[in-house]
């Protein structure tokens, strides 16, 4: 049973990010989307990479993070929406943490 | 088989809602099968006629309208939310409600959930 | 394998029923509400329905609260049908509940205080979720 | 002098909008001249003529209906926030604008602004 | 210039509350509201009281506080609505933490 | 005291003009835009308006950004306007510029860079504050 979570807030601005972390399960993903995209400057991220092990995936919709201006590291998929519609279905089910 | 029902909580002028509409659409371009999109809170604004948005601003709902043609993609709203919101239902003046949407219950909710392989909010 | 363990095995990788999490405090917003009639129209369709409170939505079961002097319809009171529709797994995160200095002194009974990766792991068992 | 001016982001059924209220109502009661509330974003929605909120909950519309009606309170929405979320502003056809409230350009909102000793928003 | 300003959200959701603290000049003053009321359960509240001086006070709505169940300590001032107003005069101008 | 030392104190006493708080991000709401034409109607009635940016609301100051990318008009182009409305008082508060890992790189000109106490006092000079 895995999980992938669509993190749509910014974690400077609501605590919803900490709340889906919270959760997060060894097997689970998180997809960076909309004020999410923010998330990849923020201090839970180190955490989160830290926690990372081969089985944790993240992922940012690519166009989300360019017109934000947001640089993203090399660790992190960059991805379409039509990945993320495949994503959808490579996990039991979504959460939307908006 | 691969199929999708979809919540939609954000109303039409809310730049969150151009995310869901993307989403929709390239699962349906993926020819995954969306058995419904579920309007919840102001997510039922997108079914009000009278709303008039910027012409240069991003059209929501003309894009759902368009999915409903293009796809035959059912749009539920559901009626408490709406009427709440100032969106009449009545039957027999239904004029004030898009005819791209269905006014249903939130049992309709339950139908998509249980028949729906995947379930996702916006 | 017999048809009935195809179904267990089915419900054991995809899930079974809805979860709910209520993540907003009760007086502010009718997010609760909203959540809460999702709630008891899955119940009323006999359908599988669990409540988790995490992070603010916690405030929603505690004891001694009075919409009434906000001039509020308080829809907690409706959490005392949750038995009738057969309503029965309701989860809250002690780390929350912590966080806030909350006792674990709720308006309504059978609520399961869960740490953490228990609350993960009950979360984990449904095949779809929302989040209010 | 003491002068007020109020402007309300909340719609009709948020519980927020009950706390706009009474505020106002407890500066009209301590003879606070209180020189207009000004609708803005989501409170605009006060005005939609076709809302219909459970007759058990907080009837916000006809409380500032009331104080407009008790005290003259002069009571303002934006037109280009009410267009986007469905009241129609025409001139010809504004019965779907509740009588209570005028609809007002954001100039209004200067003009409550450079009037008033204090600006307070809900 | 004083400023009275209005905290309506909890700061175990958003993040307005900080940004009110960090605006806050040595005579103004807080009144805690609606979800705000909150707050005085938070560990900023006790930073606060850390930078109280006699020209820095605390309020909060006496039945928001109580519809929520929040137990108000002794120094916390408990207001009606009707001193809100009365505070909004005693004031320069008011800020809306929303 | 001549009549001109009274209103000098009096605008000391009370302010001038507006402030308004920009606190959220550019792209997933409205909360920008209705600000900025708040801001811009101020301006164009030649009354003093500034403009304060804190928390997420410093990402609508910030260069390279593209809203085009998302099918949103572009509301933040219309900053390029300010000089035009004489808003000229822009302040944006470097601790959360710095929370936020931000360079000062703006896609507009003249915007301050403030310490958080000064950027209370600058905030603290205005007659009335909104805050979106």
């Amino acid at each position: 049973m895995t999980t992938l979570h669509l993190v749509r807030q910014s974690a400077f601005a609501t605590n919803d990010f900490a709340q889906c972390l919270s959760v997060l399960a060894h097997q689970d993903a998180i997809v960076f989307m909309d004020d999410g995209c923010y998330n990849l400057k923020h201090s839970l991220l180190n955490s989160l990479i830290e926690r990372i092990d081969n089985s944790l995936a993240l992922y940012v919709i690519a166009n989300h993070a360019k017109a934000r201006a947001i640089e993203t590291l090399v660790t992190i998929n960059k991805v379409s929406m039509t990945e993320v519609v495949e994503l959808t279905f490579n996990y039991n089910k979504v959460i939307t943490w908006q | 088989m691969k199929t999708l029902a979809v919540v939609v909580t954000t109303p039409p002028y809310s730049h969150l809602t151009i995310t869901a509409l993307n989403y929709v659409e390239a699962a349906l371009q993926a020819e995954v099968e969306v058995i419904g999109v579920f309007f919840y809170q102001d997510g039922v604004m997108h079914a009000n006629q009278n709303i008039s948005i910027a012409s240069d601003e991003y059209q929501a709902i003309q894009h759902w309208q368009r999915l409903h043609q293009n796809y035959q993609l059912p749009l539920h709203i559901c009626i408490t939310a709406a009427e709440k919101r100032g969106i009449v239902c009545d039957a027999l003046d239904n004029e004030k409600v898009n005819q791209a949407f269905t006014v249903s219950g939130l049992g309709e909710l339950v139908e998509l959930t249980t028949k729906a392989s995947r379930l996702v909010q916006f | 394998m017999t048809m009935i363990d195809t179904q267990v095995c089915s419900n054991v990788e995809d899930g079974n029923g809805l979860a709910i999490i209520n993540s907003k405090a009760p007086f502010s917003s009718a997010y609760g509400k909203d959540a809460l009639d999702i709630a008891l129209i899955f119940g009323s369709f006999e359908q599988k329905v669990s409540l988790f409170f995490q992070g603010d939505g916690v405030y929603q079961l505690i004891d001694n609260q009075d919409g009434s002097l906000l001039s509020i319809k308080d829809y907690l009171k409706t959490f005392a049908a949750f038995e009738f529709y057969d309503i029965e797994d309701i989860y809250v995160c002690h780390q929350s509940l912590a966080n806030r200095e909350l006792d674990e002194s709720f308006h309504i009974e059978g609520v399961n205080v869960l740490q953490s990766i228990e609350f993960s792991e009950a979360l984990n068992q449904h095949a779809h979720i929302l989040r209010f």
